[in-house]
């Protein structure tokens, strides 16, 4: 096991590299064979609306808890060998990247599995509220889980 | 002290995105609820009818659950994380 | 719609970058909201051999003509916006990437089924084969589908 | 001229990468599978024991199908490519 440089979730304001996460998890093992990622991005319509601007908002420390507890569970859960995530807030542009999960295992079947799973439980469980702005103003989304 | 704290749509609803409140002993979430009902009623409302999580502590809780000095309270409104 | 600086299917012998392809998909429209990447990389085990290194052949023109097929079913069946398969060949070593598939859509669900189903599918319908080295010598994996 | 390609485990088992042969004529996958068995006998069991896949110009054949002059014959072990 190396030396863990940065933590495996982490909520940001600034840009993450994928290739970079990418790499940094391969680190870990080797043997990991299959690696599945979902990058979340900023899309520009939602129900019709044209969107030119998002803004995440996080309650700290609960985010990031709740986030942690996402990766161990997905690790125990599903036998991967590693996973991280990380999500940004404040201003996002459209196509700009907001969310990151790796899932690393040793085959594809649980990394797909894993993956799928976590960008779920997230949208279900951690504190990060979304503000999209459109021509009529601003609204926070409030999404039914 | 107790320190409140109102996320996302729940600040315009509050008027305020933190507060601090001397409790005088221990109570519950519900408690504070009403109490907050008094100034904000459909942040109130919201509340006990539990169309917000509350957390205690970071701690997801219920309105059974107790609010003692120095405990952060947090009102959620639904998350809306993770993109799409 | 931009200008297409490289074909969206390729097979070759240098490495890829997760980013870049990810980044070029991601011209293609400002409705991508979610991308479902699939890296494969060379691990040290296979049925309990140390590997020390693969070797990756193709059949050129009929190889690449089964991953264009692979990408234009999976834009049309799972009505995801674009993806792009890269397949390496040659000598990788250990940790080192091998095949990289990116789908991107408006919304994750087709993207994860998209990218999934385009991997089980490369590997049951595109003329690549894989050289196992280890301590015992070189042997061609023959995967059964 | 008919150019035949043999691919991974099969170039040990042919003892060459392609070969061009001369075929006079119409003829089928089965015949060159056939033929191909008088040099290579464990070579030519497996076409016809379709445990090899086989192409005629970059498509899926079966023994059946013609293979014409100037036609481009590939035989094809199992896949394994995408890695794990």
């Amino acid at each position: 096991m190396s030396t863990v440089m940065e933590s495996k979730v982490r909520i940001q304001r600034e840009d993450f590299s994928v290739t970079g996460e990418i790499e940094a998890i391969k680190k870990v093992s080797r043997n990991i064979g299959g690696i599945v990622t979902f990058l979340g991005t900023g899309r520009e319509l939602s129900k019709g609306e044209n969107i030119t601007q998002l803004n995440f908002e996080h309650y700290p420390n609960m985010a990031e808890k709740k986030l942690e507890e996402i990766r161990v569970k997905a690790i125990a859960d599903f036998k991967i060998i590693d996973m991280s995530i990380i999500h940004r807030i404040g201003e996002i542009d459209i196509g700009e990247n907001i969310v990151l999960i790796v899932a690393a295992a040793e085959h594809r079947t649980e990394a797909f599995k894993a993956c799928e799973w976590a960008i779920a439980e997230l949208k279900r469980t951690t504190p990060i509220w979304k503000r999209e702005t459109t021509s009529k103003g601003e609204v926070w989304v409030q999404d039914t889980p | 002290m107790t320190r409140l704290l109102y996320f996302a749509s729940l600040r315009a609803l509050a008027g305020k995105s933190e507060e601090s409140l001397e409790l005088g002993g221990e109570t519950t979430v519900r408690a504070l609820g009403e109490r907050i009902g008094k100034t904000s009623p459909k942040l109130g409302e919201m509340i006990l009818g539990k169309k917000v999580m509350v957390s205690v502590n970071q701690d997801v809780a219920t309105l059974d659950t107790p609010v003692r000095d120095g405990d952060e309270v947090a009102f959620l409104p639904p998350f809306s994380g993770g993109a799409i």
